[in-house]
């Protein structure tokens, strides 16, 4: 038995310590996979928690300041310690050296240090949780920020630690770009997910330092009153929202241009044909992050802002549509006369496209300035954004995780109970968050422990969409963690694609492959092959 | 019936209401259009294109370049359409009409107070003639709230040390909600109000009345209604639940216990002192969040809470 | 696995050719660099809007700074960029006792600078022109002269521990060429390290007129 | 080996361009530091930031090898400078323009307010009137 088992990057070497020291970036993604999930069990449970308090007006099952303390977690655990990550460093780490035939990427070390910065920056938030959490909501408004007696500053220290793994990860996915690519990858063979994670680096570097400066700032504004943010003090709080959003608004791309990455590989293999419009979805990645720093103050409409800015945010943030919109459009057109086999992943796929196009049409009306003023702060954005990150990218990012799964463990889950879970999650989402745009427009605004008795049944709906939707995270989780124990052993392509991943072992060799990999042809040519060709090698 | 019908926005009971739900049904079809469109592409294809065979081969097409342009295009002139209709209606809502009824919002945690030009004051309930335009002019004393009445349309964040403005004309008789559409804290989903919409004779009586009111209702009475209108309603309750502060339901004379270990009787000096200096005695269990009402409740005003809580001690 | 890696000992697994691992390890600390912009960027950031909204306190604070003292840090700096280019010049050449004699004067040139640092903190501390709170000087006419202040020990503050970083950074280097570890061969963290100390001066180059000169 | 590729990054630049370049930092700063006590008529600030990025110019492209190395390490620099434009000008619309597009600054309703005094005579500033 053990002999038949090859030597593979997860059973050598063995122990503990050999996990926590590793340099290789198919562990390091193993490292991350495992606590971002955790993130997310605790930040859902956090999530659970505000929606059965919604279930009623008035006081239920905790107090205000407990609910301002769940949501801000909520937010806080959600943001800056799943969602972030999520792609680029757990699948990234994993996939894109293995994509571009390199051994690792360039930095293996950072890669490692990456992850343990992310680790002390957990365990802050961890401790400012101990202390009793903050209760600033995500976005640490000043001067909330600096008066409130909650935990502020162990979870600001938090997320800007963490923010330092952030930028570690896109700086070392750059340079693997540009250096580590197998011979004969030339830029436009680089397979969509690279290039998304290419345009998603950029924004980690250009954006993260900021988030940094203006946590140091807000630190030391709480700590010593220097004044910057504080207006007693000739400082200004909506400059606080500047800083904070210069960050904030790209971060929405560093969190959802990955999962476009993914969705163009799962269109592409799944409905086995070749991509269309290659260089448009590269191209546009690009253009989406350039867009995404020239758009920040779309969160500021009604903050006091002057109304040039408004105006001319309102503009650039339009200009965003126009290069998603194509992205849309070319997955479309990708599945127009192609081979369509609804694997698990390409459920989440399909899920990603359906969701992203209600989300990203809803932010038609929060770009607008006119209907952005009634609608700003109230449940329709809550909507809006969680169209956007669960539906867009976290369906993605279960979509890569359920592809690439046979490859990171050489394990097989059991496809109908991903049915299942896909099934109630899909339902779940719809049904927690559509009902939300209405009691936005409705005027029900959020971070309201408690709300007037017209709202009522409308947030009924909400919680029981959400429970579904806890059950479907259930189901997934337990098919998933068995499938490591009872799974079928997983061939070396189950899903015949073309990209160089699929070319090695289940699980892959250490050394990702036997040979350094020579690209020859494209990796979208599905044209050429036949889905199912016997005696992949 | 109105809210199956209209599923979205609220009723609209202002000038500027009507301007805002044109752009946003307009919206909503270009988007609705969209949606069903991209959808019904995915299901369509998703039934028709389904792998049947196992060996079935598909075209290596990967561009047209005239379809590429219409998706570009077409997208690129719906949104600067939008853009432009909400930036003229944005400007509708910012530019301010000539001769408004001027008042001044202020915002505190968490309450709204509303100082009319006459020096009448009034809080968490706004009350202004049908037919005019309002100016609010509105600032805060502490952190940012956002003034937002959906029925109208209009949000502005209030911030401190600084002044912004927002301005309504209100189209129909009725009661309109005030929220607090920016995270402040504890009683942020508590910091709700009231416009209070009326045609121009009413508000004229009414402006009479409200300045003149006070002195010839009993002092209880007074209380009941300062309890409401001067917004304590918002922490502290008279059933017996503790909110933001202590319930005021047997509360006279019986024994209370302070943060810092001491006890008092909450006699009628206790009270008094706890509404002019509410931060020298907390209560036990309770934050020190609690503003003065120095400046803002006249003596017999004062007289009058504490009659109004007394009437809910024991009996 | 090839041939390269056999001919150096200091080639990790993973790239083919030490040029592929030089040109890597140069561009992943020009994007670091990148990132130090974009963090000083939020401070200048806060400079401009804070100048701009109260020029004439921002003018009339500013002469309470030493411009000499600015001045001669400003040329504490550059001179120790010279030795920092010098000292990688000398690696180029296979000169390492050369190279060890120049960064030592460059470690020596940023200590200059610390100290020069601290009798201007020490100076401002003294008088009270200080951040926020703890502003206590008389004499500044304009509002909130103590914003001011907070931009400058915020900037200078940051500047300063990058100093202090690079100043580790430089002893490690010097310690490490010392015992031969560097050659013309293999100079990759001297010229990684030459680079960063190149930008702390590049930031200072921005710090000194901005607060010293036109405030 | 590494001399086998001139135009890479191991270029080996002569003695008198550090000197050169260091002479030259020098004399830009006592050049600016000089024109700092004369007033030149609101040119000042543009003087003395023009000075400085010739200075830092002089920095990138002698000292960090910008001159001599790949392109892309200019590019990479340049785009982190271009961002920060991106970031303090779109900024500055917002501080810059309050209150100047329509007349949204009210009259005070109460001039005689705290709030108000210590605000000097010229500034239009909606912001930075507190310290009390």
């Amino acid at each position: 038995m053990e002999t038949a088992i090859k030597n593979n990057y997860l059973n050598s070497p063995r122990g503990i310590l050999s996990w926590l020291t590793t340099l290789d970036h198919k562990r390091i993604g193993i490292l991350y996979l495992a606590s971002v999930m955790f993130s997310f069990l605790l930040g859902g449970i956090f999530a659970l928690l505000i929606r059965i308090k919604l279930l009623v007006p008035g006081e239920f099952l905790m107090s205000a300041e407990a609910y301002n303390r769940v949501f801000t977690l909520h937010g806080a655990i959600m943001i800056f310690l799943f969602i972030i990550p999520s792609i680029p460093a757990t699948l990234g780490n994993f996939a894109l050296p293995m994509m571009i035939g390199a051994r690792d990427v360039a930095f293996p070390r950072l890669n490692l240090a990456s992850w343990y910065i992310y680790v002390a920056g957990a365990v802050f938030a961890v401790y400012s949780m101990v202390q009793g959490g903050a209760d600033t909501g995500w976005t640490f408004y000043t001067p909330y920020s600096t008066m409130t007696t909650s935990s502020v500053i162990s979870m600001t220290l938090g997320a800007f630690i963490l923010g330092f793994s952030s930028i570690f990860t896109g700086l070392n996915f750059i340079v693997t770009i540009h250096k580590l690519r197998a011979p004969g990858l030339t830029w436009f063979k680089l397979p969509l997910f690279v290039w998304a994670l290419y345009a998603t680096a950029i924004i980690q570097i250009l954006a993260t330092p900021v988030l940094g400066i203006t946590l140091l700032l807000l630190i030391l504004e709480r700590a010593f009153s220097i004044g910057v943010f504080n207006p007693a003090m000739g400082g200004d709080p909506v400059l606080y929202q500047h800083f904070f959003w210069f960050y904030s608004h790209p971060a929405v791309y560093i969190m959802i241009l990955p999962a476009m990455g993914i969705v163009s590989e799962l269109v592409s293999v799944f409905s086995h044909k070749k991509i269309f419009g290659y260089k448009a979805i590269a191209f546009s990645s690009f253009g989406i992050a350039f867009i995404s720093f020239l758009v920040w103050g779309h969160h500021m409409f009604t903050s006091g802002q002057s109304d040039l800015a408004s105006m001319i945010f309102s503009f650039l943030t339009f200009l965003v549509a126009i290069p998603s919109g194509i992205k849309v459009f070319n997955w479309l057109a990708t599945l127009y006369k192609g081979s369509i086999s609804f694997e698990t992943p390409m459920l989440y796929g399909l899920s990603f496209l359906f969701l992203f196009t209600v989300g990203g049409l809803t932010g038609m009306f929060l770009g607008a300035l006119a209907t952005d003023v009634h609608l700003h702060d109230t449940y329709f954005i809550v909507a809006h954004f969680h169209y956007v990150m669960f539906g867009g990218t976290v369906m993605a990012f279960f979509g890569g995780l359920h592809y690439w799964w046979p490859k990171i463990w050489g394990k097989i889950y059991n496809k109908t109970w991903a049915l299942v879970a896909w099934l109630f999650t899909f339902v779940g989402f719809n049904i927690t968050f559509f009902t939300q745009f209405i009691l936005g427009s409705r005027g029900m605004p959020r971070r309201y422990y408690s709300y007037p008795a017209k709202y009522e049944g409308l947030h009924e709906i909400s919680t029981i969409g959400s429970i579904v939707l806890g059950v479907g995270m259930l189901i997934m989780a337990i098919y998933l963690i068995a499938s490591l124990f009872r799974g079928r052993s997983a061939p070396a392509n189950p899903w015949n694609a073309l990209t160089l991943e699929w070319q090695t072992d289940s699980p892959p060799p250490t050394a990702n492959f036997a040979a350094t990999p020579v690209v020859t042809g494209g990796f979208y040519d599905y044209d050429k092959v036949s889905p199912n060709p016997k005696g992949d090698s | 019936m109105d809210s199956l019908s209209n599923p979205f926005m609220p009723p609209q009971a202002s000038t500027i209401a009507g301007d805002v739900d044109a752009l946003f049904y307009f919206i909503f079809y270009v988007t609705l259009f969209f949606f069903v469109l991209i959808v019904s592409l995915i299901v369509f294809f998703s039934i028709r294109y389904r792998r049947r065979k196992s060996d079935e081969t598909t075209s290596g097409v990967a561009h047209n370049t005239a379809l590429e342009l219409l998706w570009t295009i077409v997208p690129a002139i719906l949104v600067i359409v939008i853009f432009a209709w909400g930036f003229k209606t944005f400007i509708r809502m910012s530019i301010v009409p000539k001769d408004p009824l001027e008042i001044k919002v202020t915002a505190q945690r968490w309450w709204w107070r509303f100082d009319y030009p006459d020096g009448l004051t009034r809080m968490n309930e706004l009350v202004v003639p049908l037919g005019r335009p309002v100016k609010l002019l509105m600032s805060s004393t502490d952190v940012i709230h956002s003034f937002y009445v959906p029925g109208f349309r209009i949000k502005k964040d209030v911030l401190p040390n600084r002044y912004t403005i927002a301005w309504f004309e209100g189209t129909s008789e009725g009661t309109f909600d005030i929220y607090c559409a920016e995270y402040c804290g504890k009683g942020h989903s508590e910091m709700l109000g009231k416009v209070i919409v009326m045609p121009e004779n009413d508000y004229a009586k009414w402006l009479a009345e409200a300045g003149a009111a006070d002195e010839s209702v009993p002092l209880d009475q007074l209380g009941a209604s300062l309890f409401v209108s001067r917004a304590c309603n918002t922490c502290h309750s008279t059933t017996g639940k503790s909110g933001v502060g202590p319930t005021f339901l047997n509360l006279f004379g019986h024994e209370v216990r302070f943060a810092d270990g001491g006890r008092g009787i909450a006699d009628e000096n206790y009270l008094r002192r706890s509404i002019l200096e509410p931060q020298a005695e907390i209560v036990a269990g309770f934050q020190p969040v609690m503003p003065t009402y120095q400046g803002i409740l006249t003596n017999r005003e004062i007289d009058a809470l504490i009659a109004y809580i007394k009437s809910l001690g024991k009996e | 696995m090839n041939d390269h890696s056999i001919n150096h000992p200091g080639l990790a697994h993973h790239f083919s050719t030490p040029q592929q691992q030089k040109e890597s390890a140069k561009l992943g600390l020009w994007i670091f660099l990148v990132t130090e912009v974009l963090l000083f960027g939020g401070l200048f950031v806060a400079y401009g809007v804070f100048r701009a909204w109260n020029p004439e306190m921002f003018y009339n604070a500013h002469r309470s700074l030493n411009v000499f003292l600015g001045a001669l840090n400003t040329v504490i700096l550059i001179s120790s960029s010279v030795t920092m280019a010098l000292a990688i010049r000398s690696i180029q050449l296979d000169d390492q006792p050369k190279t060890v004699r120049f960064l030592i004067a460059t470690i020596i040139l940023a200590a200059a600078f610390l100290v020069v640092k601290y009798f201007e903190y020490n100076h401002k501390i003294h008088l009270g022109q200080l951040p926020g709170k703890f502003y206590t000087f008389r004499g500044i006419e304009g509002t909130n002269p103590h914003l001011f202040f907070t931009i400058y020990f915020a900037m200078t503050g940051l500047h300063a521990l990058h100093i202090i970083g690079g100043m580790s950074v430089l002893i490690w280097l010097t310690l490490k060429t010392s015992r031969g570890r560097f050659s013309a061969e293999y100079y990759t963290p001297v010229e990684l390290a030459g680079l960063y100390w190149h930008f702390v001066d590049l930031v200072w180059i921005y710090l000194f007129p901005l607060l010293y000169l036109i405030g | 080996m590494q001399t086998a590729h001139p135009k890479t990054d191991n270029h080996i630049a002569p003695l008198k361009i550090y000197l050169g370049t260091g002479a030259a930092l020098l004399f830009l700063t006592a050049v600016t530091v000089a024109l700092s006590q004369i007033s030149l008529g609101g040119w000042n600030v543009a003087v003395a930031l023009g000075i400085a990025t010739l200075k830092a110019s002089l920095v990138a492209l002698f000292f960090m090898h910008l001159l001599y190395d790949k392109k892309i390490y200019l590019t990479v620099f340049l785009i982190s400078v271009v961002f920060l434009g991106v970031f303090l000008i779109l900024t500055m619309f917002d501080t810059m323009e309050r209150g100047t597009m329509y007349e949204i600054l009210a009259e005070p309703i109460n001039p005689e307010a705290v709030i108000y005094q210590n605000q000097p005579p010229d500034s239009a500033a909606p912001i930075g009137q507190g310290g009390h």
